[in-house]
């Protein structure tokens, strides 16, 4: 099992979902952080244009057992993407190893209950 | 109220003079009565404190990414309106009949100046009136903004409502309550905007969700309001603002006031006592938007009527028109058309029925002439707000989208309009970089 | 204020007129004063701006997961309260005695359907009288509210606020405030209604908080306010809507009002700064939920003594009334009950020292009779409301209790009020999904 | 207003009295003016809702963990500010001459215990001027407290608004409004203090940002507004209650207060509207801060003109006030000191012009002479102001450091005023603690 | 070491913290977030029934020695189920291995840091 | 790769950002959490002095290749500590095993995509 920690931009969160259903993958975790990598924006502050340090972001995680996480991955890949090529801010996928998954209404454990 | 003393002889004709309710000073031009002036101001500040309010009350019920953009169109309107008033506004709306009474002209209106120290016959001066009416032009085309939420661009919405204001407002509110509005002269009772404002708007409202399309996922995506703890202050100060609205059109300080206030009040409890009730009993629970949509529908059914009914008149009229909206909004639903904050639904639904629905409330003295006669006017006044505003509202939209573009981009809808049109964020606390 | 005018030889007799303050047109009725009629329905509009603040005040004090139920007290007595009172509250309040004395009726005032053009020897129409007192029997239940917060079935708290209200407000505010009230017979001065209001509510809120038992986990748990800025606005609107509650009891626009408003202002101020001070001195921090504590016992402290005090007096009420405030909550600490958001020991403690403390700094001539005279009255005046409003509650509470149910269940309790009771959720830009 | 009657043959004298805008009862006293009373109670209260409106503005542009900090301020001062008026602020404002004119004083007006029934001749209570004065000077260093945001310490803001308070508004405000004031008597216009609170607060601001040096990471770190929603509502509300303050400040409810509130809503909608033009024109994009900086622009742009020019200077005033507000902020910006939420950019460069810029636009009849008199009076007037409170501010600055200390420790401004200072956060639904 | 990731109802936290503590396990962090798995809810939006794509959940957090793994899982499995049974939407738990674990303050690090 | 997680207090984020971009290590993600640990902070309740479970912190996530591990640490221990000394409730550093890493825009992968 693995555990897919993908950091997107705010306005992919709709089109990540989405296409995660379509490929089956439904369970998800999603949480608001805010993140520094390559990327620039900037906003307006009484008429000045001010570069903010940190900028919003969302966190997707996603426990999948072995087979999914190619699809999961490509999932995201395509569906994070600003236009074809990507730009900078697009995001990153980390993918961490999971020993163990409990599903708490039953009990369930391992990749049933994932 | 001021009055210079006159000798003994002249006590009958004064008496006559309160009964038309001017008087005049020596010079023949009437006095300013200070107490009518000053809940005339009073109401100007109530009806202008009703902007924040409806910024809030539609801020609230969008989704985080578009509240500034949404309360920006209430702003907007204030400053747009505000200035277009002024300028020309008001001469259109309140000067006599030009173009063969399609709006009103005068020119010592334009820019408002030859009214500096004008007094009209109700002892207010005239800019006080000019003012009063001008919160009303800036209140309509931020109501239609609510159907427009989540994805119009700002220019567009901009030059929307500079040209909704001039063909549409102005010429409306010119023959309904000026003098020589045709409207006006059949006996049209609109006391307080229910077809000039809540009419006119529903229907903008209604041909611009249609035109514009649904938001992209609706209605499957569930969109969530934001803030609904916004969203039910804000109705806490329309329904506060309401009093300047309603009570503020009779344009006095006396009887017809409170009574416009009595109705208010009561209209806008049981509009939100009849939406408890029925989403009581239809899902067992009690949900404060409903109760906010009811305090709202109880509102707009009462403006038209406001001066003109009995108290037990004002709470059928709220109570009914809570329940025509809660169908209204199911209907919406079922057809499927993207109204984003129900404006047809609550505003268009509620004033059509409240003009209409008063002739059966009328105080007895009330209304000019037969009860078919005047069920007739009101039906007729109805009519033409809701068709007039339609189409030329749909003229506009095109020519609009032609010129300078309406709809947000794919990618800026979803991308929301604060960071897309104002590069800002609402809610800076929601995330550390603040 | 229109008066028609009358021959020299009356001179003398409207001289004398002027002097009780009424002014009769030629038919008898008193006439419109429009200065007096604008000050009233300003008043009544700020009284209803406080259910918002108050709204806005409790709802900022609770956890996030009860925002909106809390909000939704004040918001439905608006509704609930705002209907009954129309329909029998104000002929109960304000008619003549019926049942020997325990409350008023008058049929004309059924559903205000009598006094559709009466105008009052004040100068104002009935309606706006009628408005104005309807707003404080809104207040009323929606304080009490507060004791209740984060553990009461919505339903069992509309209906307590009905039986509440024609039960024990009705007949408390008939006794105090109709010329044929018993305690207004004895000369009990209540200004502004801190007999009638805040001691009976703070009453209630106390045995409602005795009758509910405390929240699961209190006091160990630690219950953070949600939204202390929405606080600390909802108490600027009180204070604001306060100038209305308080100078509008004066039923006048005149030297009463200014020393009601005078006295307002400098309370509130004196009582925030008292708090300050206090925390200042046994915390060496000053929180703002303090300061606003302190703008409400200095506001409750002066209510019962506006019109009365002079403005050193009013300094005094209000300082004395946030220490009485401050101990009253450390106190309740200790004794371990728990009343949520302070009722009474905000609202019945301070309304307390300000019905009998200002006995203290009446005004020259203000008072009927000697000083231990009405210092009596003043405490037989806070001890009826204290019990009457306590044993009624605690009657009421039973019976509701049992047909209807009060208390949320445990899971209820847990899940909070917006989710269990409305299915709605106050921030919605907290998560993801909006 | 009530006026007793007077025979026939007082007719002349009555209306001679009317022109001068003053009634005498019978015992030569003015009589009250229910109508001026009614509109400067409403002023009173819409000056005291600015200060919520004020806390919700500058509490919106700070970081988050100082939104309460920066709210206390502006509440803060309504205790402090409103305790120390009504004791001896009023007398040394309004009193007459002493110490050679610096200020005044009247033992009368000390704790206004010699006005309990005096009436002005403007027809209303003394106190009701004395308590809407007092909402002037609560306002006043509340605006300063946005130069000192997100650094100072709370007992130094308490201490220094006390002495700013004596020491530079009360003599400001005397020369400027009192009779014998000696700017008064040159002919100064201020119609609602330009030159007295803005221009004083923008220069007091500049000097406490210069004197209390940057916040830590200032201009590097990005500082992103928490709370631009509150920041919006909170504009809204400071429009609303700029009626009372402009509008209010004729004394009267007529012809003034109406030409008053007139160019008070224009130019806060020309000044919001030529600042979306300019950004527009040079971002491509319309900030809502940047709206509402316009609206608050305009509106001090034309606080000083308000009641003397007429429309159409209202709008250029308004429009080329946001103009040099935007420039003197981009000017900030390279210049690099730290005057946080933009006292002096918007408050002190908007009031400069306003005050010197209404000449232009004077309405014929106004001001006292010839138009280079009046400019320099003008001119005089704000030079005055500026350097009078530029000094004496850092002077009170530079003791109160020494004896009680200003600035926040590094560690305490890095945790944030609300935790350090007051043990509280804001929002606490941010958390899972609540 | 290992990290237990436990995304849970809401209205159980109080619980779980309560049992956690209980249990000898004091430390914790939790963090807001919106997940989405089996379960249904449903709000009202202006009398309309709305079921929401993603539904507000909790996230706790807890580094333990291996030796606590089993109290912890056991102690949450408790706690976080609604009714003795569990009902869908009760929550997940998440095991992932933890190579270092370092107290800031002390710089302990380990077994002692945890 | 590693995953480094800091769990700080919230008024030494801006320390740490600028000290991890001191070390050159500018790519980040914050999250808004509550915790619980030795630390004990005191708020204050109308005048009461109220001691709250839970206490706002902020989490760092930083992914690194192995070899900026130590760097990343260090820096972090000396720019989140308070006073020479630390105080209790600085805070925690759990570092855990990151299998892949994969940068959104580009499709990178690996030490490449860090
Ligand atoms: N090494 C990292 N550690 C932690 N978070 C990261 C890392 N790299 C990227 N992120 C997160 O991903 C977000 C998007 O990064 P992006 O700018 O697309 O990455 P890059 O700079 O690698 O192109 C960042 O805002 C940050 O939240
Ligand atoms: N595989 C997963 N990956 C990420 N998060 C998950 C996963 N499974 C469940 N969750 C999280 O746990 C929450 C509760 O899930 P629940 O509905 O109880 O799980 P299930 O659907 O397995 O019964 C979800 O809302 C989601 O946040
Ligand atoms: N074992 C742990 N599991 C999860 N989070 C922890 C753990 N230990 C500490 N934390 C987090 O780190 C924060 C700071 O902890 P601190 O009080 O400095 O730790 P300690 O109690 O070990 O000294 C806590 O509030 C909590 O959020």
């Amino acid at each position: 099992m693995k555990l897919i920690t993908a950091i997107i931009q705010e306005d992919k969160l709709d089109d990540v979902r989405e296409a995660l259903i379509a490929a089956e993958i439904g369970r998800i975790t999603v949480t608001r952080v805010d993140g520094h990598g390559q990327q620039q924006t900037t906003e307006i502050y009484r008429g000045l244009v001010v570069v903010p340090n940190l900028i919003p972001k969302v966190e997707v995680k996603i426990a999948v057992n072995d087979a999914f996480v190619d699809t999961a991955v490509d999932t995201i890949l395509a569906a994070a993407r600003h236009g074809a090529d990507g730009k900078p801010g697009d995001g990153k996928i980390f993918i961490a190893p999971l020993e163990e998954c409990i599903r708490i209404s039953t009990g369930e454990r391992g990749g049933e209950g994932i | 109220m001021k009055k210079s003393k006159r000798a003994a002889i002249w006590a009958v004709f004064a008496t006559l003079m309160c009964l038309v309710g001017t008087v005049h000073a020596a010079d023949g031009s009437p006095e300013i009565d200070t107490g009518t002036t000053a809940w005339m101001l009073t109401s100007t500040t109530l009806v202008l404190l009703m902007v924040p309010g409806l910024a809030m009350f539609y801020g609230g019920l969008v989704r985080t990414k578009n509240v500034l953009g949404t309360m920006m169109h209430s702003f907007a309107a204030m400053a747009i309106i505000g200035v277009l008033w002024m300028v020309c506004g008001y001469s259109m709306a309140f000067g006599p009949n030009v173009l063969g009474g399609w709006c009103g002209w005068n020119p010592d209106y334009f820019m408002l100046k030859g009214i500096d120290t004008t007094i009209l016959d109700s002892g207010i001066p005239e800019y006080v009136f000019a003012m009063f009416q001008g919160k009303f032009a800036i209140i309509a085309p931020a109501l239609i903004a609510g159907a427009f939420a989540e994805r119009i661009k700002f220019r567009g919405y901009c030059i929307f409502i500079v040209l909704w204001s001039l063909l549409v407002y102005n010429p409306l509110c010119h023959w309904v309550w000026a003098s020589d509005g045709f409207l006006f002269k059949q006996g049209a009772i609109d006391f307080a905007g229910g077809t000039v404002i809540h009419i006119s708007a529903g229907s903008a409202a209604l041909v611009g969700a249609l035109y514009l399309g649904a938001r992209r996922g609706y209605p499957k995506t569930a969109m969530h309001p934001n803030n609904l703890v916004m969203t039910l202050v804000g109705a806490g100060f329309l329904w506060v603002g309401w009093f300047g609205f309603n009570a503020g059109s009779s344009v006095e300080s006396g009887l017809k006031t409170a009574q416009a206030l009595t109705a208010t009040q009561i209209a806008a409890a049981s509009g939100a006592l009849s939406w408890m009730i029925l989403e009581g009993l239809l899902h067992k629970k009690v949900s404060s938007l409903g109760f906010v949509s009811g305090v709202l529908a109880g509102l707009v059914s009462i403006t038209p009527a406001a001066g003109d009914v009995l108290p037990w008149g004002a709470l059928v009229l709220g109570a009914v028109g809570a329940v025509f909206c809660y169908y209204a909004i199911e209907l919406k639903n079922k057809l499927g058309y993207d109204d984003t904050l129900d404006v047809f639904g609550i505003h268009g639904v509620a004033a059509i029925w409240g003009a209409i629905g008063l002739v059966f409330f009328l105080r007895p003295g009330a209304g000019s002439g037969s009860f078919w006669g005047q069920l007739w006017v009101q039906t007729e006044g109805s009519i033409i707000s809701l068709v007039y505003s339609g189409v030329m509202t749909l003229i506009i939209l095109i020519v609009v989208d032609k010129f300078f573009g309406l709809r947000l981009s794919e990618a800026d809808e979803k991308a929301g309009m604060d960071h897309s049109l104002h590069s800002e964020r609402g809610y800076g606390m929601l995330n550390l970089n603040s």
